[in-house]
Formats: C-alpha cells, structure tokens, sequence
C-alpha cells in the first residue's frame, strides 16, 4: 500500500502526540496531581496509530486499560481527554471515568477498560449491531498479551468467526502481562497461531513498524468489511514504563529495556521519512513541539475545568 | 380474556415486540430450533430467523458481551441463560461492564438489553440448576431486577423492560412456565418497573413475598382466612427499583410483616426489604418482629423430598404468618 | 498395543453395564419413579470405557453431567450408583446429587458435573496437587464437544500446558451440545486442533473404536506420566438418544441418528472379538444378560434404601 | 509488642503457615517477583520457590479452579485475586463448585481453601477497581467470608482461614494495607472465624461496622466521645458466620443500633444485619429504627472528591450517630 506523506505526517504527529501525553502524565502524577492510576504505552504508539489508521470514520474502536495514545490516533479531544486523566468535570466522563476508562461512545471509541479481557465480548455485540445494520463497518478491538489468555478471549473469537463478524482483534503485545513473560505465561511462539482455533486468519507483525502494523490491520479490515469475517492481528511491541504508574521492574532487566528503547516506534517511523526525503529534521521537530504545546494546552484547560460538582454525584447511574 | 400460560406470555411479549421493533433480538442457548430448554421460544425462529434468533456456542460470557455491546451500540437484545445459575459465567459482563458503563463514562452512552434466566428450585435438578441468587443483582446499581410471577405481569413486564433504556434482569421462577395460566390481554401493554402489586388485601398480617413465594404465599392466605385471618400479600415485581411505598404503607396497617423468599436466608433480598421497612416510618407500628422466612441455608439437594424441604411451602407460610398473626412470635 | 483377552472382555462387560444403567435410566424415567434430569450416553461407550481402560488406581477422573458410563468404567458400585439416581440414601450422594453429581471422591473419582467446562479448572488443581506430591499420578478430565466452547476450557488448557501438569484433556466429541451442531457452534473441524494453542499435542480418534482411544489416551498419560504434559485426545461420537430425559430431535434427523446407531460400539467391539475367535456369540449373550441382571440388582438395592432423613438435611454444607 | 502493617501482618501469617505447612501454597497473578499488586507477597518466591508461589496467566476462572481442584485432593491452597472486582470472573468455580462440592456430593469430600483479595473504594482506581461485593458471598451457603481490620486481626484469621477446612473468602480493605499498624505477635495465634470483637465498648449506640468502616468508626466515637455521648463499635470480622450473639446483646443494651458498611445500601449486608437484629429478641429493645449508613448506590467514581462522597466518611458516622443517640432519627 502506498501512502501519501500528509498522512504519515499525520501519523507521525499522533504518535508525537501520544508520547507528550503520557510525558506529561508522568509528570503531573510525579506532582501529585493525579490521584488514580494509569498505564503508559511509551514504546507501542506504532501498533496503536497503525491500527487505527486504516479504520475509516463511523467504524468502532474498543480500547484497553493502555489506551492513552489509542485515543489520540482516533482524534479524541485532547481538551476533554486531559481533563478526563486529571478528573475533571469537563472531561470526556466528567471525570469519572479517569485515564483507564477514557470514552466517546457518540463517536465510535466505545471506552478504555479496566477489566483486561473485558471489552473482547463487547465486540462480539458490536459486530452484531453492525451486521444486523447491514453497514460496512467494523469494529477493532484491541487487548493485550495477557488478556489472551483469559476465557473471555475463547468465547468471544469464536463466536465472531462462526458468525463472520466484521471485527478486528488487534493484540498489542508487548510481552508482558503485569510481570509475567509471555514466554511464561504461555507454551506457544505467537498468539496470533491461537487464530487457527476458531478457523480465521492469524497474523504477527512488527508491532513498532507503523507501515506494517497498518498494512496488517488494513488486510484484516478488507476482510471484514467484505463479509469474510474476523482476523487476529498480533503487533510485536514493548512497553518501556513500567506497568502502570511506575513499578520496580523486578521482572525485567535493564538490558531488555534498554534493547526495546532502541527501536522507538517514532524514531524509527521519522528516520525513514527523512532518508527517504519527505521530511527534513527541522520539520520533524517542529511536530514534536507541537506535540508538547498540545498537551500543555490541554493540561492548562483541564486545570480551569471545575471538579465535578458534588451534587451531581447520583447522576448517570441510570437513564431516567 | 384467553388464558396463556406464564411460558406463553413471555413468548407472546417477545414475538410482538420484535414484530414492532427492528432493534429487538433474541440471543442464548439453544434457544432456535430446540426452543430453550423450557421451551420458551419454541417457534420464533421460524417467524425471525437467525439473524434474530440467534443460537450461541455454550459461551455465557460471550452472551453477556454480545448483549453489552449491541446494547451499546443503537440495538435492544434479550439475552437468554438456560440457568440462572450459569450467569455466574456472565457476571463480569453484566456487573463490570453493563451496569457501570453508563455511570463511567459519564452519562454517554446507555446498555438497553434485558437478560432472562429461570430460577429457582423443584425441578429435580439439583444444586448446580436450582439457585435463587437474585439479591446479587439488586446489590449493583445500575441494573434493575424484575421477577414477575403471573402471566399478565410476564408480559407487562418484559414489554417495559425491553422497552427501558438500562439494563434489566428478568428471572422467570421456572416452575410457573406451565403452571401459572391466566388471562393475558392480546396488545401489547407495559406494567411500569418499580411499582409493587397487593395480590391480595387484608389487615392481619403483611406478606411480602417473591417469585414462586407468591402464589404459595397466597394459597397460604387462603387456607388463613378459613381460620378468619385476613392477610396481605405484595408482590414487589420489580425487586430494584423497589416500590417501598407500597410495602411501607400496609406495614403501616397491619403492624406485622412476614418477608417470604425462596433464596437462602442469609445473604438474601429478605435483609433487604427487613432493612427497609425497619429504617422506615414503618417502624413505630410494628407489633412484633420482622419475621423472614426463606429458603434453608443449604445448597438445593436433588432428593425430592429433602428439595421439597428445602425452600418455604404453603404450610410453613401458614404456620409462620399464623404464629405472626396471633402475638406469639 | 496388544491386550489380553480378559481385559477386553471386561471392557466388553463394562460397554454393556453403562448401556444397561441407562436403559434402565429410561424405563425409570417413564414409569415416573425418577424425579430429575439425566443425559444418556447411549452410543457413546467406547469413549468412556477406552479413556478410563487406560489410567490405573490412584488416578483421578474428573467426569461430565453425562457420565454414568465413564462411572460404571471407573467401577463404581452399581447399587450406590443407582441408588443416588434414584435419590436415595445409599446412594454415593446420599441422594443429594442424583444423576448430575455422583462421585467417589475418595476413590478418585471427582465427580459428574452439572456446569458444563465446570470440570475444566478443577484439572488444573489436580494437576498441582500432583505436581505437589511428585508421584506418577494422572488426570483425566472429560468434557464434551459444547464445552469447548466454554472460556473455562482455554484458561484451564493453557495453564495445564505452562506447568506440564499430567492432565489428559479428553473431549467426547458427540457431535451436539444440546442441539447445536459442532459445525455451527465452531468454524473449525476437529477440536484437536485446538491444542496447538497451547502447545499441547492434540489428537482426533474414532471414539466408537474402544481399542483407538484405549490407545490414544494411552498415549498421552504415558506423556503426562513422565513429566512431559497434558495432551487434548477428541473421541468422535455420537449420542443417540436426546439431550436429557428425551428431547424432541428438532435438530437433527432420523437419517442421522440411523446412520450413527449402526456404529454401535459396543457390537462392534464383540463383533471383531468373536471375528477374532477370542469370544462366542453366546458368551457375548452371557455378558450382556449379566450386565442387566446386575443393573436389576442394583434397582432392587435402590428400590429397598430409605429416602434420606429430612432431618439430616442441614447436613455436610460445612465441615464443622 | 512489636508493630506490624496490616499488610505484613497478612504476609507473616502465610510465610508462618507455609512454614509450617507443607500442603499450603500461595496462587495468584503476579504474585512472584512482582510480590502482588500491593506487596503482599513480596519475598515470598524466594523463600518458597516458584511451585509454591505460583504466578498465573490473567485467568481468574483458572486460578478459581486451580485451588478448588487442588483442595479437593488434599492441598491447603491459597488463592489471590488482585481485585475482588475480577472475582466475578472465578464465580462459577467459587459458587457453583467450590461451596457446593461437599453438599452435592453428600458430605464426601471438603475444599480447605481460602481466596484472598483486596477490597473497597479510595485508591482513585474508579468503577471496576474499587468494589465491595461481600454480601454476595456471604449468601451462599458452603463459604466462610472474613473480613479482618487490624493486623493482630488478619494475622490470627488468615492462620484460621487457611487452617479451617471450608473455602474461605478472605477480604482485605485495600487502604489498611499500609496506614493500619498496630502490634502483632511474632509466634503463630488463630482467631476463630464467628466470633466478632467489641473494638469499642460503650452504652448509647451500637454501631456494627465492617471494613474500613471499623477504623472510621471508632474515629467517629472518639470524637462524639468529647461530646459525651459513649458508641460501642463492633466488628464482626467474619461475615459468615455472623456472632449474632455479640450483636444482639449489644443491642439489648443500648437500643439504638447503626450499621456501617461501605458497599452499597440496596441489597448489601447492612439488610442482613438489620434483618438479624430485626427478628431477634433485641427488637423488643429498640428505642429507635435501625439505621443503616452505606456506600451511595452508584458505580465508584473516579475525580477524589466524588470518590470521597461515595462511601461513609467519619464525619457521616458522628452525624448519624449523633442524631440516633439524641433520638431525633
Ligand atoms: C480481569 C483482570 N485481571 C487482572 C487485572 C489486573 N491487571 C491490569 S493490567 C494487567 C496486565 C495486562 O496485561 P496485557 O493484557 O498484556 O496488557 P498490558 O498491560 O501489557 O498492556 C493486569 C494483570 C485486571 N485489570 N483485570
Ligand atoms: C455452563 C452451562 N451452560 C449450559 C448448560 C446447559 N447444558 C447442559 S448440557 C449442555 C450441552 C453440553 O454439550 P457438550 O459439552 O457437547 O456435552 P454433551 O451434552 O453433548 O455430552 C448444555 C448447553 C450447563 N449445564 N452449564
Ligand atoms: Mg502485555
Ligand atoms: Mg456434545
């Protein structure tokens, strides 16, 4: 697939954009502004706006627990996103959803998710609402390594294969679950081979690779939409944080870290843009400092949102 | 009016409103072509096929996602569990996801599914297929709990939960489906959640009783009134929201309630309504203890005659609203 | 494998005692004298029989709610038995499981269940408990073709195949789960194929062919045996009669059912014995008459036990 | 004595126990190197080994079958879930399987395990991270559900948990894991499971709190103390089996009775509670309804300041306190 260099550079921003949000986040929870938790994606941004890069407009997205840059590449509001992550009224759940349940459902992003796991059955019921519309839309689901271990996983895959759901699985792993190695955590090489078990296609990438991870996820989107029914697609990455706020890494070593950091997502993506002439350093740069006074905007927004206001507490429980 | 049976008015409510709504779909376990183990849905295939009529793989966390995420999303499925006692499978999606991503996301979207499941015991089907597990639902807000127990309230009901824009769980007490026949009119007609019903008037005694309890509460009414006992019998219908109204103003009358339920004592949806009336203004006329009178605290065992003893009858329910009654609690 | 004589005689002897509890099931059933639900596994024996011919004493069995076969292999008394499906109080239940739930714990046999995939985990218990005490000890966990699509299947799978517990995975495979055919409930064709999500070897068998799962399973417990894992074995077969108590085969046709009754695997393990010259006709007759004297017996024990006491009825919900 | 964290407390006890016990070991994710979501368990992999202390993949059904087919079969296992909002996933093993093992099968088999998770609001994890779903184990029959709130507490029912022979359902009130310290002793002590503790005694309210209610509560009576009013606080430490005993008698003395309880009012524990005391021979005793102060019933928020108002504060339990001591409820 050939893509233009506007849209790369697009690609390139949301990935900018990402890594300055949970930058910051890592900042104003260092300043104790942030009460919660959070789970940085610093490292995967190339499986996340890949992905969501070959959806088109209308399509749904179901995001995970590690969904900052997720949200990003979709278009979410940095406005309301940040305020979201700082609690505040003017958030995209008026703050109470916070970083791990960050959502526009109006728009198609169907919510960041606490339970790992838990948004797979979600896409089986989405997947139906599209059918039963007779749309071409899909709907991506994203989850993790870990998550592909838990039943919910089992059920949901198979139930969108035998009904040919317009769905994408897109397993972003990046090796661990909370701390335990796939290597440990399963006996098998690859998850995306767990595809075979529901009759669909199954396939690895070079989840740090923007341009593969969207070729990948756009195949297995031209599947659904054309009614030939789920895929699995399984983006190699690491995440270079810890798990979530921070964590001792007692887990890993130094060296593995240090590996993975050099095959930023980012540097990788602009390196190649810049050898091959559709970018200079200068323009790179300037995309990065974007980047940041984006966020510090949002962040100086989400500030001047009130608290949500007390009284309001019992609301949206139910619809009345 | 024609008589359906409690089966055939929830067939009859489903059928029509999935003629009236697009939107509407029917997604369990071999609930197409078999009909769902009690028959329930037995025919409905044929009239909406398989695309709303939907079989599952035996995956009831996969069910409860499917219903999730359509609801989510513009449709309003009704989900099926065989057994009340496999939607343990489902919970995740039912308590974590449904009922809290309204809430969580800030009022932005809504999850307008039902999901119906049998319950209950006396079937000879032992401790795996017999449980009463419903106070667990009315614990999670966000989710609205009815249990009907007549076939006009089975269709009232199911038409406005379907209808309700939140989350319902709808429990069937199985052992109705083919028992319980009464006149059901042919429209389509809504019986508002959250409003309680007095099956029968009275001033003794107030019996608050649910699913399977209310009839036998009110064969037990009957048997009282031979001694010239006149008893109460409310039937909350909808056990969240409840109608404390109701239950709060004959507590008021008789002074004496008797809290009747087929699940466990301990634990149960009795405490609840205990606590309710006592927290209420209901309490400065009580003239004698709330008495609860439930299932055993035991699993339900698969022996006829031990599942019999197991959970209240007609005659415990005489016998506790009678001692109720005359002082001697 | 090569096996002697008396063995398969006895296995013969076993195929006919599980089809003779069950037509004695049935006629129990009509004449009213049985309160609950039961599942037949008529048709189904090999499977049964093969499986449980190949562990030894001290093994574990976890069994499935159609299990009065795999019972009757495990040798389990015939007048406890009957008597718990008849809800007695001599039965191995004192009448508080009936046909769902007999087991004889202590003897290893952990039980007929009512949840299907229920007894998947429970494996995976067994499997450390084993590991624990490092002796050669096995487990065979049973479940159907429908309980493969349960989520409780593939958590249990893979953490049996991450710590190489000895657990022998063992689908009986009838086709159906209550009346969906495998073909619509997955879109692959053998579950077996399953394993290689887990890293597991995973093989098909004719489950009609007694000495084919004798062998297979046998296979994979000298695999569990040695410290090298669990393994998936699938017996293909197929329930004649309905789902439980009897159903009216909406799902299915006559054809069909016709078809797979000429399999009977039963006459056709005496039928290769006698072609073989190890057994007559009349003492294949002998066996048969045998087998249902023994289930007539074992009714006229169930027929004369008490009902259990209701005042025991509080009984064994806690160990006090 | 020496002080110990509630958290080391937990710790020691199992170490001690493992020690000790050769059929004992710890389950759960992240439970190893990692030492658990909240430390509990850190350095326990090295003294016990990974056999011992067994990391999982993310599969709470797993984990909840791993200990109930390993207690079967003559094992002590202790089972970690890192939140009890993901206990809903293990439920069919723990409800369906584990409590009614021993019933179902007559009495011929026991499931000696205990599950350990962390509960309860304030940690600004939002709706799926902060539940309080006790009750709905304490309704089924067949578990023991414990809910200690000091160290010397946790120690002595974590070592009766592990060592009682039924499934126990061990909660552990996430924000006492490092703020509670109060002095342990070093040797190994059971508290029995049933017996609640009076933490406070006094003669013009009862209140019964469960959780981080007791430390709350007893916070409230200190200050109401200095307005002279002398609450009694009781913390039933284990759930099920309720020392209705202790209850009761206080009731009797004082006639005024509050519960409080962090998860939500409808259909939680608080209604057991006040059905309990309801019935029994304390109801003669009231000189007031009893009050139940509850966790708000919505989804846990996550903004501090609506998380904060989600659940009783102290300064809620000295105003209801306050007003049932003054008899203006
Ligand atoms: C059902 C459930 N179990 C456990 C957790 C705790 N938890 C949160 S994230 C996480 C690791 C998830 O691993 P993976 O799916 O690989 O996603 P990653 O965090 O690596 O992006 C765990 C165990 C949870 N939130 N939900
Ligand atoms: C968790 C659960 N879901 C559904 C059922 C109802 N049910 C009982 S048996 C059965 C079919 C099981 O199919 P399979 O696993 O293939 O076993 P088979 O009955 O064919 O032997 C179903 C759906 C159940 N008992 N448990
Ligand atoms: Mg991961
Ligand atoms: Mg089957």
């Amino acid at each position: 697939m050939s893509v233009d260099k506007n849209t790369r550079i697009d690609w390139l921003r949301q990935m900018y954009t990402g890594r300055a949000f949970e930058e910051m986040a890592e900042k104003l929870y260092a300043l104790g502004k942030i009460h919660g938790t959070m789970h940085l994606s610093m490292g995967m941004e190339a499986s996340a706006v890949g992905t969501i890069a070959a959806i088109k407009e209308g399509d749904y997205i179901l995001g995970t627990h590690r969904g900052h840059t997720q949200l990003v590449a979709y278009g979410a509001d940095l406005n309301r996103m940040m305020a979201e992550f700082m609690g505040k009224a003017a958030g995209y759940c008026r703050g109470r959803g916070g970083s791990m349940h960050i959502a526009d459902v109006p728009g198609g992003y169907l919510g960041a998710q606490g339970i790992v796991g838990g948004n797979i059955p979600l896409s089986v019921g989405v997947g139906l609402t599209i059918r039963n519309r007779k749309t071409d839309q899909i709907c991506v689901c994203f989850f993790g390594d870990g998550a592909a271990n838990e039943g919910a996983f089992h059920e949901s895959l198979n139930m969108a294969a035998i009904w040919k759901l317009p769905i994408v699985f897109v397993c972003e792993n990046n090796q661990y679950g909370m701390s335990m190695n796939i290597k440990n955590a399963m006996a098998i090489d690859q998850i995306s081979d767990r595809a075979a078990s529901y009759g669909m296609p199954g396939i690895t990438v070079d989840g740090n690779d923007v341009m593969a991870v969207y070729e990948a996820v756009g195949e297995a989107i031209k599947r659904a939409r054309a009614g030939e029914g789920p895929s699995l697609v399984e983006n190699n990455t690491y995440r270079w944080r810890g798990h979530s706020k921070s964590d001792a890494n007692r887990y890993r070593t130094k060296e593995e870290i240090a590996k993975w950091m050099k095959k930023d997502p980012i540097a990788r993506f602009q390196g190649q843009m810049i050898k091959e002439g559709v970018l200079t350093q200068a323009e790179a740069d300037q995309i990065a400092t974007d980047a940041k006074e984006a966020i510090e905007s949002a962040v100086k927004f989400a500030d001047a949102s009130p608290e949500p206001d007390v009284s309001t507490i019992l609301e949206g429980v139910y619809v009345e | 009016m024609r008589e359906l049976t409690f089966l055939e008015a929830i067939r009859e409510a489903m059928v029509q409103e999935m003629r009236r709504d697009e939107s509407v779909f029917l997604i369990g376990e071999d609930i197409g072509v078999y009909g769902g183990a009690f028959g329930v849905s037995l025919g409905m295939l044929d009239e909406f096929g398989p695309e709303r009529v939907i079989d599952t793989p035996i995956s009831e966390l996969g069910i409860g996602g499917a219903i999730t995420g359509a609801a989510m999303t513009g449709m309003r499925p009704i989900g099926e569990i065989m057994f009340m006692d496999f939607m343990t499978l489902a919970l995740d999606q039912l308590v974590n996801q449904a009922a809290k991503l309204r809430f969580m996301f800030g009022g932005t979207t809504k999850v307008p599914f039902m999901m119906r499941a049998p319950i209950g015991s006396g079937a000879g089907a032992a401790a795996q297929h017999s449980q009463s597990l419903e106070n667990w639902y009315v614990h999670v807000p966000g989710l609205k709990v009815v249990m009907p127990t007549t076939p006009y309230d089975a269709k009232g009901l199911l038409i406005a939960s379907i209808r309700d824009d939140n989350p319902v769980i709808f429990f069937e007490p199985k052992l109705l489906y083919k028992k319980a026949k009464g006149p059901v009119p042919e429209e389509l007609y809504e019986i508002p959640l959250g409003v309680a019903d007095v099956k029968r008037k009275g001033k003794d005694v107030s019996i608050i009783a649910t699913g399977m309890m209310v009839p036998r509460s009110l064969e037990a009414a009957e048997a009282l009134a031979e001694e010239g006992l006149d008893i109460v019998v409310i039937d909350p219908r909808t056990l969240r929201p409840l109608d404390e109204e109701t239950i709060v103003k004959s507590v008021m009358k008789t002074g004496r309630v008797l809290i009747v339920h087929e699940a466990c004592k301990t634990g149960g949806y009795g405490g609840e309504l205990a606590a309710v009336i006592a927290e209420s203004q209901a309490f400065d006329y009580l003239d004698a203890p709330i008495v609860r009178l439930a299932g055993k605290d035991i699993p339900i065992p698969y022996n006829r005659t031990l599942e019999y003893n197991a959970v209240p009858q007609v005659e415990n329910i005489v016998a506790e609203a009678r001692k109720l009654a005359k002082g001697n609690v």
